[in-house]
């Protein structure tokens, strides 16, 4: 009896929650997908919170983006990506409009989307990671990998490799390893080393670390055996930390490893305590700290009780990359709404906020994000909008910038993207647009 | 009590020991099982009677010996070989497949003699059900036979003991074996389950003409069934003959009296 | 050329890393032993062990006591929540299912894998909390007689001293203590040594207590490693090949196991991973397991499976 | 008193043989296929109620159907014929890698023997169904193994499948045509000239695929096969007395097995992930799925189902009820109480019916016979 009581119940339940949700008329949804538990919780928190409190402030300091209210859902993934699926199934036709576009967290799930996404015309943001081809907007009409893809964060480390060894003519003979994570997120950035290593006449190993990248003593007893000059880390969660204590058991430098910026967060190097002094990685622009924008989310969610985060984590570098995340995504709405009016909008029209976006140093200030960004400015040829980067240093109790801005040298990058994303339009039979027709 | 047709001789064992590690269960047995006669084995436990038939229908391999069957003459046999050749087997404690009904316990004995292959099997259509159906008609005379018509899609599992062991009986009539070999068909069961499974023994052996060879501890019921009694004690033959000639034998009576040797 | 001091250094490194992993698949022997279930709980036990020590830990530390007095405390806080854990499985899941069929067992210490993680992580929280017990750096051994010398994780020597002292420890349990002898008779036919009056269920809480506790000290050592962090429940695949070659039922076989797992995968990795592209570890030791399995069906030093009518 | 099976009487031993000799089972049957069939289409197709988002469909109904196949194809070993498989995701990604291969055309350069082995990409029905005898002939290697190791020594042996293969696909760039993320796109859906885009034509594709699948197989596991199947699960030793080859029974078992999963994987990379990494076939899927035929019941091809759709649907359920009701906890606690109940309650299952729904549903159809008396 009682099974077949909670079966009912079950069965209410579900028929409640497929019912069209009573929305109000001047919301706006955008669905957060996260991950909060499982393997790759430790970084998947921090940026969750990040963007929840972000899109929190738009709604407690403006009452929305220009009036129109932000509603959000969040749901888990754990980093799965059939669970992604699901996410997105059910969130994308949430809200008067559905969803205004998608952050997936994850470059497996941003695979799995992209031509659902296309279908639904729901525009998905994948900042710093996701497919590094999808730069090239007119095959890739949806996906927005904005602030710099993985091919971008390449050559910038190879950049930065460069000026500390006094040149890229020096690169020549060195040794650079490439220690990555399994999966599409870690191999993204080798056709791209390849390349380079070409070029520059360095040689380039990659070394696979299996998911989650527990065990890597391997993998540094023969860096310990090569002795490569330079070991790249193309990590997240776990794997991250492991790389920073094999290193230091094995007496490698760790001013020699240089992180993507995904490796480069504080529960990455925390672990390793004093081991990991002198790590680097790079920047997608923003680092840790505290900047105006801070100050506005303290005095308007903090203060009311409405922060996701422990206060103490406000500021970590995974939760600022969270509020850039979500800023961006809140001001293509913004963009959006100059063209299509203030009311809630479509994916599709948000994917016009979001081709158009351009936000000037002047801007950026007024966001309070001055210190944080440069200057970003989307197009369709052109869905990464910037490609800067820099690169911080872990002093054992902070990270500190060590560099100048690099921007990485699109001569190098554009030729893989023409040929991978060619190669996508033809296996798929899509007609790329022509960019110089679009507004 | 009929006596079989004709002397020739069906099963010959001939000189087999066995051993596990230092235990030695048979030690140079011989003998042989007739055409068409009901043969029992007996002996006190632990005399080496299961081992036996263990080794006749190729489960242990012997260390020495050679068994001869329809007139081959093998050091060992193989499972699959005996099953292939007509030797059909139960077991002292029941062995049916337990997930199984009845019904699907009795047509697994009609493995061998089905023929349709997977994809057949897999349309069931045609000559695949026109074989299934032919066969359940053979199945249904042996569960008429054993008068286990009301249970036949009850899981054995759930049987009485002594139904399971008329079930496993019918497994092994399935087969139409040539020769039978009953582990103590009758062991736990009262007085009348007895008489039904004494009855069914006597049956088939006139009916069919199948060769039984026959473990049992029921002195009575091994005199009044068999035609002819081996005996065995740790492992050894101590006698062998008709009922009569083996109730004599001292070394028999010695043997279950317990006497040391 | 593959120089000598190499082969040794990741032979020793393998042999030791080998050792971590027994720490775990000890867990699984205790339980298997004596009551026949494959705990694929082990490796989420490590994690729940784990968290409850760094976070009392982190907490008595902030509280102002002296560190050596923390990690008693810490030790023995997590000694509890396993002792609390070890009786609520046997209470609510173990106990009830006792003569199920293995595999119906087994599923059911995956539902208790959920629930262990799900509850470690809602009490303690789900982030990576750093857990420093033992060092963290390095010997270089023989520096004369190879370049570089022979490195040796000071880690792993500790671990491989633990579990050495765990295998002592828990072969003089059920050698020489009234309860080891009674697991043992449990493990051989629990129907048996019930009726000789063995009570069954506080057997089964001692053995979970006993894999709670192993699996306490699997936490320190892992956690030392890695963080004490969700990644964690991850060892018990790695354990599982380890403790098939061992044997499910031989404790000094686990340790076995751990070796050759350990110095196989490393050599097998560094030695040919580079010839048929990397990562070969991931599957060497099961491939490995499988190997050992073909040529004795219940490990090495299992107990031979007999078949019976 | 609806469910009576008095008055109808079997003549012949065809009609005794049947799927569902009663009445009102086969009336039940025609009326699931007809919602199936029928009336899913018809809703989605006007959105009408539950079908007004396609969220039932694309994230509920078809992985429901592909995860189902899959089941039906572990239940084939692990139900009938006993071999327990942790390998299973293993098999689904042969199925969906030598698809996506055969798909995309297949060339294999023999250099030593001057010459290449080229096959021309094959329309998807036949790299699906090709993908699944890959599926089985992997199945049939690393089922041969069976025969000496048994039990859950078995088991930790099929992670070696599953390990090994993961890697295979992860590493091996052949695979995944050279793809540099590893990542890989299935190709167009084209059956017959008919294109497969919508979710109701991928609902309907997966349906039929399933649906002949199931019948098939339950066929065999009630034919001379399944028997065999079943013996060697109950005994081995008494079934190969019986004349029944271990070798024979376990490696059909295996291949048919495999086959299928092998189907299903293929399905469920083509037509549910429609682009995909080793990652959607871990070890994970492979646990998933044994949770499926467990819970569903062991040896019931109906139980793979009911298991399928409580271990895919209980989770997403548990998730949305806090949502639904408004209950005012973080993503992160829910999908931690999420994990606590759904671990309980298969504890629980196990406890109360260790033979899974089938069992309980055999139980009930036997009382509703009774009804209203309780005997």
């Amino acid at each position: 009896m009682v099974r077949n009581k909670l079966i009912l119940a079950a069965a209410m339940l579900s028929s409640a929650a497929l019912a069209a949700p009573a929305a109000a008329q001047n919301e706006q949804f955008i669905p957060i997908l996260s991950y909060r538990t499982g393997a790759y919780a430790v970084n998947g928190v921090p940026y969750a919170n990040g963007v929840a409190d972000y899109y929190n402030l738009i709604n407690e300091r403006d009452g929305g983006i220009n009036g129109v209210k932000l509603l959000v859902e969040e749901c888990e993934t754990g980093y799965a990506t059939d669970k992604g699926v699901e996410c997105y199934e059910r969130l994308k036709g949430k809200g008067p409009t559905g969803a205004a576009f998608i952050n997936p967290l994850s470059t497996g799930i941003t695979f799995a989307l992209t031509e659902k996404t296309t279908t639904d015309k729901i525009p998905i943001i994948t900042m710093g990671y996701g497919r590094a081809d999808s730069k090239n907007g007119a095959v890739f009409a949806y996906n927005f990998p904005l602030l710099g893809t993985y091919w971008s964060a390449a050559d910038i480390a190879i950049q930065h490799v460069a000026k500390e060894i006094g040149g890229f003519d020096k690169l020549k003979g060195k040794k650079i390893s490439l220690l990555y994570h399994d999966s599409p997120y870690g191999k993204e950035p080798i056709p791209m080393l390849q390349v380079l290593a070409k070029k520059y006449g360095f040689e380039f190993t990659p070394i696979p670390v299996t998911h989650p990248g527990v065990e890597q003593k391997s993998q540094w007893l023969a860096i310990r055996q090569n002795r490569p000059d330079y070991v790249l880390v193309w990590g997240w969660g776990v794997m991250n930390g492991t790389a920073v204590k094999e290193a230091a058991a094995v007496a490698y430098p760790r001013d020699k490893m240089i992180g993507v910026w995904w490796s480069g967060a504080e529960p990455d190097v925390t672990p390793a305590g004093d081991q990991a002094v002198g790590y680097k990685s790079l920047m997608l622009q923003h680092g840790a700290g505290k900047f105006p924008v801070h100050a506005d989310i303290e005095k308007y969610v903090y203060a009311r009780d409405k922060g996701a985060s422990e206060p103490g984590k406000v500021g970590e570098v995974l939760y600022n990359r969270g509020m850039v995340n979500a800023m961006l995504g809140v001001e293509a709405i913004r963009k959006a709404q100059e063209k299509f009016g203030k009311k809630p909008l479509t994916g599709e029209q948000v994917r016009w906020g979001l081709e158009n976006l351009n936000l000037s140093d002047a801007r950026i200030k007024e966001l309070g994000f001055e210190g944080m960004l440069k200057p970003i400015r989307i197009s369709c040829s052109d869905h990464e909008g910037a490609r800067d980067g820099r690169v911080q240093q872990w002093d054992g109790k902070g990270w500190k910038v060590i560099s100048d801005w690099y921007t990485a040298n699109q001569s190098e990058t554009e030729p893989l993207v023409e040929e991978v994303s060619g190669k996508y339009a033809a296996e798929k039979n899509v007609k790329p647009r022509d960019c110089s027709k679009e507004s | 009590m009929r006596a079989p047709d004709t002397n020739e001789i069906l099963l010959q064992v001939e000189g087999v020991s066995l051993a596990f590690g230092g235990v030695k269960a048979l030690r140079d047995v011989s003998f042989d099982i007739r055409k068409g006669e009901i043969r029992a084995i007996i002996g006190p436990n632990g005399a080496g009677k299961t081992s036996m038939l263990n080794v006749i229908n190729g489960f242990y391999h012997p260390n020495h010996g050679a068994i001869t069957f329809k007139g081959r003459t093998r050091a060992q046999m193989q499972p699959f070989e005996a099953s292939r050749g007509g030797i059909a087997r139960t077991f002292q404690n029941v062995a049916l497949f337990k997930g199984m009904s009845a019904l699907d316990n009795i047509m697994a004995g009609r493995t061998l003699k089905m023929r349709r292959g997977l994809l057949w099997q897999m349309l069931r259509y045609g000559p695949a059900l026109a074989e299934e159906i032919e066969h359940r008609h053979r199945v249904e005379e042996i569960i008429d036979f054993l008068e286990i018509e009301a249970i036949r899609k009850v899981p054995v599992a759930r049987l009485p003991y002594g139904l399971q062991k008329r079930v496993e009986l019918g497994r092994a009539l399935a087969m139409e074996p040539d020769l039978l070999l009953l582990d103590e068909p009758m062991a736990g069961m009262n007085l009348e389950e007895k008489e039904d499974m004494s009855r069914f023994i006597i049956d088939v052996n006139n009916h069919y003409g199948t060769t039984i060879a026959l473990i049992e501890h029921d002195m009575a019921v091994v005199m009044d069934l068999s035609h002819r009694v081996a005996v065995l004690d740790h492992g050894v033959k101590i006698a062998d003959g008709t009922p009569d000639e083996v109730k004599e034998n001292q070394a028999v009576i010695d043997a279950y009296l317990g006497v040391a040797h | 050329m593959i120089g000598l001091g190499q082969f040794l250094e990741v032979l020793i490194g393998g042999l030791m890393s080998g050792v971590l992993y027994s720490l775990v698949a000890l867990g699984f022997v205790l339980i298997f032993k004596a009551s026949g279930v494959f705990n694929f709980a082990q490796g989420a036990m490590v994690l729940l062990a784990g968290l409850a020590l760094v976070r009392s830990l982190d907490l008595l530390v902030a509280w102002g006591l002296p560190l050596w007095v923390a990690i008693i405390l810490g030790i023995g806080f997590a000694a509890v929540i396993m002792a609390i854990t070890a009786w609520l499985i046997e209470r609510f899941v173990i106990g009830p299912l006792v003569n199920q069929d293995a595999l119906t067992l087994f599923m059911s210490t995956i539902g208790v894998t959920f629930i262990l993680e799900g509850a470690a992580q809602m009490i303690f929280g789900s982030d990576a909390y750093p857990l420093r017990l033992f060092p963290m750096d390095a010997w270089f051994l023989f520096e004369d007689l190879f370049p570089g010398g022979i490195l040796l994780n000071k880690l792993d020597v500790w671990g491989g001293f633990i579990a050495g002292i765990l295998v002592a420890g828990l072969a003089i349990f059920f050698e020489r203590t009234k309860t080891g002898r009674a697991l043992r008779a449990v493990a051989d036919d629990h129907l048996a040594a019930q009726s000789v009056g063995i009570p069954i269920s506080w057997i089964w809480f001692v053995v979970w207590l006993a894999a709670g506790l192993v699996a306490l000290v699997a936490a320190t050592v892992w956690g030392t490693k890695l963080g004490v962090q969700f990644s964690i429940t991850f060892l018990a695949l790695k354990a599982l090949p380890v403790l098939i070659i061992g044997g499910l039922t031989s404790i000094p076989g686990a340790i076995v196991g751990g070796f050759i797992v350990g110095a196989g995968e490393k050599i097998a990795e560094v030695f040919l991973g580079s010839y048929i592209g990397g990562g070969i570890e991931y599957w060497f030791a099961y491939v490995l397991a499988l190997v050992v399995l073909l040529v004795r069906p219940q490990g090495l030093f299992g107990e031979r499976i007999i078949e019976r009518i | 008193m609806l469910y009576r099976e008095a008055g109808q009487f079997k003549t012949t031993y065809a009609e005794d043989m049947a799927i569902f000799p009663i009445r009102q089972d086969r009336i039940a049957l025609g009326i699931l296929l007809g919602i199936a069939f029928v009336g899913v289409p018809l809703l989605a197709t006007f959105h009408i109620w539950p079908f007004n988002s396609e969220y039932l469909l694309w994230a509920i109904l078809l992985p429901f159907l592909i995860l189902a196949l899959a089941a039906i194809g572990v239940n084939i070993l692990v139900g009938y014929c006993g071999q327990i498989s942790l390998g299973s995701g293993a098999f689904m990604a042969i199925g969906a890698y030598s698809a996506y291969k055969l798909g995309t055309g297949v060339h294999i350069p023999l250099a030593w023997f001057g010459f290449a082995i080229s096959i021309p990409p094959l329309p998807v029905l036949p790299s699906i169904l090709l993908g699944g005898l890959m599926a089985a002939i992997a199945g049939i290697l690393f089922g041969i193994p069976s025969l000496r190791i048994k039990g859950l020594y078995l088991a930790v042996a099929t992670l070696a499948a599953q390990f090994f293969f993961d890697w295979v696909f992860l590493r091996v760039p052949w695979f995944t045509n050279y793809a540099p993320s590893g990542s890989v796109n299935a190709p167009r859906l084209d059956f017959f000239g008919l294109a497969v885009n919508t979710p109701i034509e991928r609902y309907l594709l997966c349906l039929i695929f399933i649906t002949v699948f199931a019948v098939l197989a339950k066929n065999l596991v009630r034919g001379n096969l399944g028997r065999q199947w079943m013996a060697i699960r109950d005994m081995d030793i008494a079934a190969e007395l019986i004349g029944i080859r271990p070798l024979y029974a376990k490696l059909t078992a295996f291949a048919v097995s495999s086959f299928i999963i092998g189907v299903a994987g293929a399905l469920w990379a083509f037509v549910y992930l429609g682009s995909w990494e080793p990652l959607a076939f871990s070890i994970d899927r492979s646990l998933q799925l044994l949770f499926m035929v467990i819970i569903g019941g062991l040896g019931s091809i109906m139980g793979s189902f009911v298991g399928a759709a409580f271990i895919l649907i209980l989770p997403i359920m548990l998730n949305l009820i806090p949502t639904q009701l408004g209950v005012p906890l973080s993503t992160e606690t829910i999908t931690h109480l999420e994990f606590i109940i759904f671990g309980s309650l298969i504890c629980y299952l196990l406890i109360k019916e260790p033979h899974g729904f089938a069992r309980l549903i055999s139980i009930g159809k036997e009382k509703l016979r009774l009804w209203p008396f309780p005997y």
